[in-house]
């Protein structure tokens, strides 16, 4: 579990700055969970991750296993009335979690047929994604 | 013969060869020389929204630095290098970047102007060959092939810093094949993720959402799918040993069917490294002897 | 100007204790005498009264003086007094001015030699200021007493209905052959539930035979010049090819002519002929040929309907004929459109069949629609068991589309839900919405009856919609579970956003102001909402914002009484305070012109041809003093605010 | 400068500021009655040459007053008064004089205390500040 321990405003900024997102923007319509193709499995989904997180939840979002599903296919942010990229926050909120020192993947979890089989670049981008 | 910058990146030197030399081969024949870039490095796979992640650009923008030697272009065949590579060009020389990008032309020590323009191959295919011209090369008519283009994310998205093509309705590459002769199919799910880089953490997901794809492709008519990434053709092509579904669908790079219509040799059409056989398939079309 | 002097007098007024208990009366009094420029100061009790007012009128015979200042309350209160009790004595009003010694001075301090001392800086101030005074006499205009309504929607016809009734003569224009508007096209209207047609039909008719309105349908604006009151609109009446004063609506030739090309009115959802009437309900009752369409008049050969018209009606010479009208004032109505579903790429660009807009629906819905009624798919004409209905498409969406709400579309899909049920009980309507907003009258109770009634309100937005096999798949969410939710549907309709109807072109045309969507801008958002900043132009219905059918009737009401305000009598008057340009000395480089809100400037060339100049447009100059700010050599001066006046002003009270 | 009273020139708006003023009056509200008010229909009449007048007849400090930006009665004449203080302020500068014996205040009808609180926060500075120099010479 990652508890973070600076304040809430902190975090906030962080998350903002981080993303380049302005949270208070969405008004939950939900148009990114609907688009999203991992939304089936994420928990929280795309419009709660961010409610929750304009609720303070900041931990809540942080320790989920959501934002290690987002795939940065991009659909929320491209058809977002608001103009909020789910996508890059969560894209920073799991860099928030890494440079915690918290890595999300390390090779031993993954099978080793797959890794001669698969594309060099998954690799590359799972460990520039997943670890610290 | 007008020789553009190419760039080809890591995975298409390895796994994708069929990708990487096809396009060679048949641009060549079009009468344009693809040229590699003397030295270049990976260009990171994934491209970091993280907004003080500009260091993580520094592969990209050298990859451009190093193209201007040949041309003002870098033609890419990957969708995964055409999307980070465009990208760090058009944000790194966003004015609200500016103390960014000084500090890292220092880094390199090197002056650049952000005019490099990042093309997918396609392109030139649209543009600087056109499909009029490409029309009247073909000596292989692909003529009641139904091909589904797929074009997944990262060719598409985000469409303000890509500008490729219509990010809800993509028609370039169903043009080209209609050029080879080919028939395109019209499938609501062309730019659908596949499920990309959550493949190494999470395969169920990602196959999941490749699933969705195909079955969309298979309801559509399609005989097979063309892709232009090497992780969109894994995930189509590999992972249907895991779906729940048997689909049996060829799935090729757009360069090996470009091949195949511009007779392209066998060897480098390398048709054997894909897991279901596309072979019988162009054979029953009358495509492959 | 100083040397023909005036012959100012000062009154001061107590106000009993009012000014008195702070003010030292007298001491400003003994101060003001001391000043050389004015002939008599005197000082009364209560100078509104009867006696103070007689004492004004005396001392003007008696010193004959020519301007009058009166230091007392606040001019809003008794500046029109004053200047009534001078002109009944032969001075000019404008030459009476009032220095506001009570609000602005004796209430709002204790401290009474301080009080004393700017009381009498304030009289001095206005002392100038009247020292320079104009006589001024009120601009009068005549006014043409005729109107004219542009659109002939619900909105239109009612503004008409409303002028025509008070006696006064209307042109009612409509670019489209028959009037009604989009009210013609909807099935039953929310929350009422009743028909639209029989509603609106009765209007229409009541309309086209007033003895004070005249139709001209099939017409659009072409130019327009003049100002409130007296306006002159060029009016371009398109070619019809058909003689309407022998056609007599029978559609024989509609029957008989060969050529078909997509309806309009059912939103391309059936086709109609090449001549044509609108919709069988049409005013006038008439026939039209539209002309691309023609066999005979793009190809050369036909004329069906020629040969079958029992009246000879038919005109294939016909030209678009230009009428220029005369009248004093124009009301707006020219309503909304639908936005465009090719803007909506993820909702599959309206390019999908089974994928309609909200007034598609309506024609569904509608018993003279294409399907009598009854509800059938455009693609198969099969009943759809089950309609998504999507809200906010393309409205509230400051990124992709149009930033505002429409407002109508909560409620029209709660209607067009319950409709649905009605005719197909087994159905299911399912609405994915944002919120729900039903700010009206009756409005809440009636989205109650639609969850009562069996429809299934998801809240969340819709992103992506396609086909798959012959149904149409949903892409929405359910945020209040947190449910990505997947609806395999036979038929979508979108409540797409309402935009304006008038283009960027047309308002510049008319001169007209728009705010960023194209919306008619209203004089004030509160308390001027039919008006426009336009002189003579006021607005009524959908062209100023999305509006229901009351509000567009009501705001229709609106906009016909300011009408008939203005028509009670055939001269107005104008306010004189106005700008004027000194022509020797400005040197016609239009900065003025420039920063005129009521572009009441114009250059022009004088009268000798020698240069450029400027000439104001007095009935649409409102004083606001901006030009005479901005001219950089002195040449555009308000008239009684001009620099000098305002400079000597300053002077006064820093004496 | 302990008894020094400031001499202040106020021009402000018919609809919006001097009803505001005349609001305060009825309301009894008390402020310092240094400002001698100028009401002209729209505070876009002000020609910044009046305000250069006034500071050389001997005024310490200039106010304006106008209706809220969107409330202007002649639409946009108080966005024109924006424009323009901000260009005068400079030149005030250069001249010698601070650009803080120039107020602009946007104040409606119904804000008698705003106007009040400002008028009085604005004698108070300019007392501070105390005469303006270029009078002494
Ligand atoms: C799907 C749908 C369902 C609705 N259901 C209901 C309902 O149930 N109840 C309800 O109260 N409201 C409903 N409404 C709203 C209703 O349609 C409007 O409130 C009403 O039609 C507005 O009337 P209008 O006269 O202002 O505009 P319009 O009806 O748009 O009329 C404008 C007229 O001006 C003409 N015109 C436009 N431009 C020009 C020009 N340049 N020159 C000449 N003529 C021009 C047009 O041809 C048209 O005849 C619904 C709206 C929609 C979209
Ligand atoms: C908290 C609140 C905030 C609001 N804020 C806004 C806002 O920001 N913007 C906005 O546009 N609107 C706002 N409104 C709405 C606004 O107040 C009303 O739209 C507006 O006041 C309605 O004016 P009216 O003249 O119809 O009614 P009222 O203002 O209610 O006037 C009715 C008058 O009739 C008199 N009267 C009543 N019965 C009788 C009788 N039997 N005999 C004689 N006289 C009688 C009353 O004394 C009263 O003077 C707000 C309303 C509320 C409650
Ligand atoms: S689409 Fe945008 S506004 Fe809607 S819920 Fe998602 S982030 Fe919020
Ligand atoms: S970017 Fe991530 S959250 Fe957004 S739609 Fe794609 S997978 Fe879902
Ligand atoms: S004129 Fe005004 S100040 Fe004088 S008595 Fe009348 S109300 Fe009072
Ligand atoms: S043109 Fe002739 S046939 Fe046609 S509707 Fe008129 S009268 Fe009838
Ligand atoms: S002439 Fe034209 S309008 Fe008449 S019947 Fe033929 S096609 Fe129709
Ligand atoms: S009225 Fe309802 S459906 Fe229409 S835009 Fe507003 S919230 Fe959306
Ligand atoms: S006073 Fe105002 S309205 Fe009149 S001409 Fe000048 S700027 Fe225009
Ligand atoms: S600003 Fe002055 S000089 Fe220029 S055109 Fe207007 S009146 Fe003439």
């Amino acid at each position: 579990m990652l508890e973070l321990i600076e304040s809430l405003q902190e975090i906030k900024k962080d998350i903002e700055l981080l993303s380049g997102q302005t949270l208070s923007d969405c008004y939950q319509c939900g148009e990114c969970t609907a688009g999203c193709p991992t939304a089936f499995a994420m928990e929280p989904v795309p419009s709660q991750a961010i409610r929750l997180l304009q609720l303070g939840k900041f931990n809540e979002v942080l320790n989920s296993t959501g934002i290690w599903l987002c795939a940065s296919c991009n659909v929320c942010g491209e058809r977002c009335p608001r103009g909020v990229d789910y996508g890059k926050i969560a894209d920073a909120l799991r860099t928030i979690v890494l440079r915690n020192k918290l890595t999300h993947l390390t090779l031993e979890k993954i099978d080793k047929q797959f890794i001669s089989d698969a594309p060099q670049q998954a690799f590359i981008a799972a460990f520039r994604k997943y670890t610290t | 013969m007008k020789q553009i910058a190419y760039y080809p990146g890591c995975t298409l030197y390895t796994k994708s060869k069929n990708l990487d030399l096809c396009a060679r081969e048949t641009a060549q024949i079009l009468g344009v020389e693809l040229k590699e870039l003397e030295t270049w490095n990976c260009c990171g796979a994934i491209y970091s929204t993280v907004q003080d992640d500009l260091a993580n650009q520094v592969a990209p923008i050298r990859n451009l630095i190093e193209a201007q030697k040949i041309s003002n272009k870098l033609v890419t065949l990957c969708a995964a290098c055409y999307n980070v590579l465009k990208r760090s060009n058009h944000n790194l020389f966003l004015p609200e970047n500016d103390i960014y990008r000084r500090r890292m032309m220092n880094f390199l020590d090197t002056e650049y102007d952000g005019k490099t323009e990042t093309v997918h191959y396609l392109e030139v295919l649209k543009n600087d060959i056109g499909f009029e011209n490409l029309k009247t090369k073909v000596k292989t008519n692909l003529d009641g092939l139904k091909v589904a283009s797929y074009y997944g994310c990262l060719m598409l998205r985000p469409s303000d810093e890509l500008n490729f093509d219509d990010p809800d309705n993509p028609t370039m590459m169903d043009d080209m094949f209609a050029a080879l002769g080919a028939e395109p199919v019209e499938f609501p799910f062309k730019g659908e993720c596949c499920g990309g880089y959550v493949l190494v953490d999470k395969p169920d997901v990602a196959t999941r959402c490749s699933q969705t794809i195909l079955e969309s492709i298979v309801d559509a008519g399609a005989d097979c799918v063309a892709t232009t990434c090497p992780l969109c053709q894994y995930n189509i092509d590999n992972q249907q040993k895991l779906m729940s579904k048997q689909f049996n669908l060829p799935v090729f790079y757009f360069t090996q069917l470009l091949g195949l219509a511009l007779n392209v040799d066998q060897k480098i059409l390398n048709l054997d490294n894909h897991y279901i056989d596309p072979k019988p398939l162009l054979k029953q079309k009358g495509l492959l002897k | 100007m100083k040397s023909d002097k005036k012959r100012i007098g000062v009154f001061v007024c107590h106000c009993g204790i009012n000014i008195a208990g702070t003010v030292n009366i007298p001491e400003v009094v003994k101060r003001l005498k001391e000043q050389a420029d004015v002939i008599e100061v005197i000082d009364h009790q209560y100078c509104c009264s009867d006696p103070g007012q007689n004492l004004i009128k005396e001392t003007i015979k008696e010193k004959k003086l020519d301007s009058v200042v009166v230091a007392c309350c606040s001019p809003t209160l008794h500046e029109p007094t004053f200047r009534k009790t001078v002109s009944s004595v032969g001075i000019n009003p404008y030459n009476c001015e009032i220095a506001n010694i009570r609000e602005q001075c004796s209430w709002v301090t204790d401290d009474k030699e301080k009080a004393t001392d700017k009381a009498t800086k304030i009289i001095k101030t206005i002392i100038k200021k009247v020292e320079h005074d104009e006589p001024l006499t009120p601009i009068t205009i005549p006014v043409t007493r005729k109107a004219l309504v542009i659109g002939a929607g619900v909105a239109g016809i009612q503004t008409a209905l409303d002028i025509a009734t008070a006696g006064y003569p209307v042109i009612l224009l409509d670019k489209n052959p028959s009037i009604g508007g989009h009210m013609s096209q909807l099935s039953e209207t929310f929350p009422t539930l009743d028909c639209s047609q029989c509603i609106l039909t009765p209007k229409m008719v009541e309309a086209k035979q007033h003895p004070n309105i005249t139709l001209m349908t099939y017409s659009e604006i072409e130019s327009i010049s003049g100002y409130l009151g007296n306006f002159k609109v060029k009016v371009r009446q398109k070619a019809k090819y058909v003689d309407w004063d022998k056609c007599t609506g029978c559609d024989v030739c509609v029957d008989k002519c060969p050529k078909k090309t997509p309806d309009e009115f059912n939103h391309g959802l059936t086709q109609r002929k090449a001549i044509y009437k609108m919709f069988p309900q049409a005013v006038p009752n008439r026939v039209v040929i539209d002309a691309p369409n023609c066999l005979y008049l793009e190809k050369g050969a036909c004329r069906l309907c020629e040969k079958h018209c029992p009246f000879g009606a038919i005109k294939f010479d016909d030209q678009d004929q230009i009428t220029e009208l005369e009248v004093g004032a124009l009301v707006m109505a020219t309503g909304y459109e639908l936005l465009d579903k090719q803007m909506l790429g993820s909702y599959g660009f309206g390019k999908l069949k089974n994928v309609v807009d909200g007034l598609q629906f309506e024609r569904i819905l509608s018993a003279s629609g294409p399907f009598m009624g009854e509800v059938k798919r455009p693609s198969d004409g099969k009943i759809p068991e089950k309609v998504v209905f999507v809200q906010c498409a393309g409205s509230r969406d400051p990124e992709n589309a149009m930033a505002y709400c429409s407002k109508i579309c909560c409620m029209y899909t709660a209607k067009q839900a319950i409709l649905y049920k009605h005719r197909v009980h087994h159905g299911e309507p399912i609405i994915f919405y944002i919120d729900v907003r039903t700010g009206g009258k009756g409005f809440e109770e009636f989205y109650k009856r639609a969850t009562d009634e069996g429809v299934l309100y998801i809240r969340g937005k819709v992103s992506k919609i396609f086909e798959k096999g012959d149904k149409v798949i949903v892409w929405g969410a359910d945020t209040l579970t947190g449910k990505k939710i997947e609806v395999e549907a036979d038929l979508v309709v979108l409540s797409t956003a309402m935009k304006p109807a008038a283009t960027k072109e047309f308002a510049q045309l008319l001169k007209l102001t728009q705010d960023e969507y194209g919306w008619f801008t209203e004089a004030h958002p509160k308390l001027r909402p039919v008006e426009t900043l336009a002189g003579g132009f006021f607005l009524a219905g959908a062209c100023q914002g999305p509006k229901d059918i009351p509000e567009a009737v009501a705001q229709s009401s609106g906009a016909a009484s300011k009408v008939i305000g203005l028509f009670t009598s055939d001269t107005l008057e104008h306010l004189p305070v106005i700008a004027g340009v000194n022509e020797d000395m400005c040197s016609g480089c239009g900065i003025c012109i420039d920063v005129c809100p009521y572009k009441a400037r114009e250059l022009v060339t004088t009268e000798d041809g020698k240069k450029r100049t400027v000439k104001v447009i007095e009935v649409l100059c409102e004083g606001c003093g901006a030009c005479s700010a901005a001219c950089p050599v002195g040449a555009a001066q308000q008239k009684n605010f001009k620099d000098q006046q305002i400079q000597d002003m300053v002077k006064g009270g820093l004496e | 400068m302990e008894n020094f009273e400031p001499k202040i020139i106020g021009f402000i708006c018919k609809w919006c500021t001097s009803a505001g003023a005349d609001l305060a009056g009825t309301s009894r509200m008390k402020y310092p009655p240094n400002m001698i008010p100028i009401t002209v229909f729209c505070s876009s009449r002000i020609d910044p040459q009046y305000i250069l007048w006034a500071f050389k007849n001997g005024a310490d400090g200039v106010f304006m007053g106008g209706c809220h930006p969107n409330d202007c009665h002649y639409q946009d004449g108080n966005y024109k008064t924006m424009k323009r203080i901000p260009i005068l302020k400079n030149l005030l500068k250069e001249l010698g004089i601070e650009p803080e014996r120039l107020r602009l205040a946007w104040i409606s009808a119904s804000e008698a205390d705003k106007f009040k609180k400002t008028i009085t926060e604005f004698t108070e500075s300019i007392k501070k500040l105390g005469p303006l120099s270029i009078n002494d010479k």
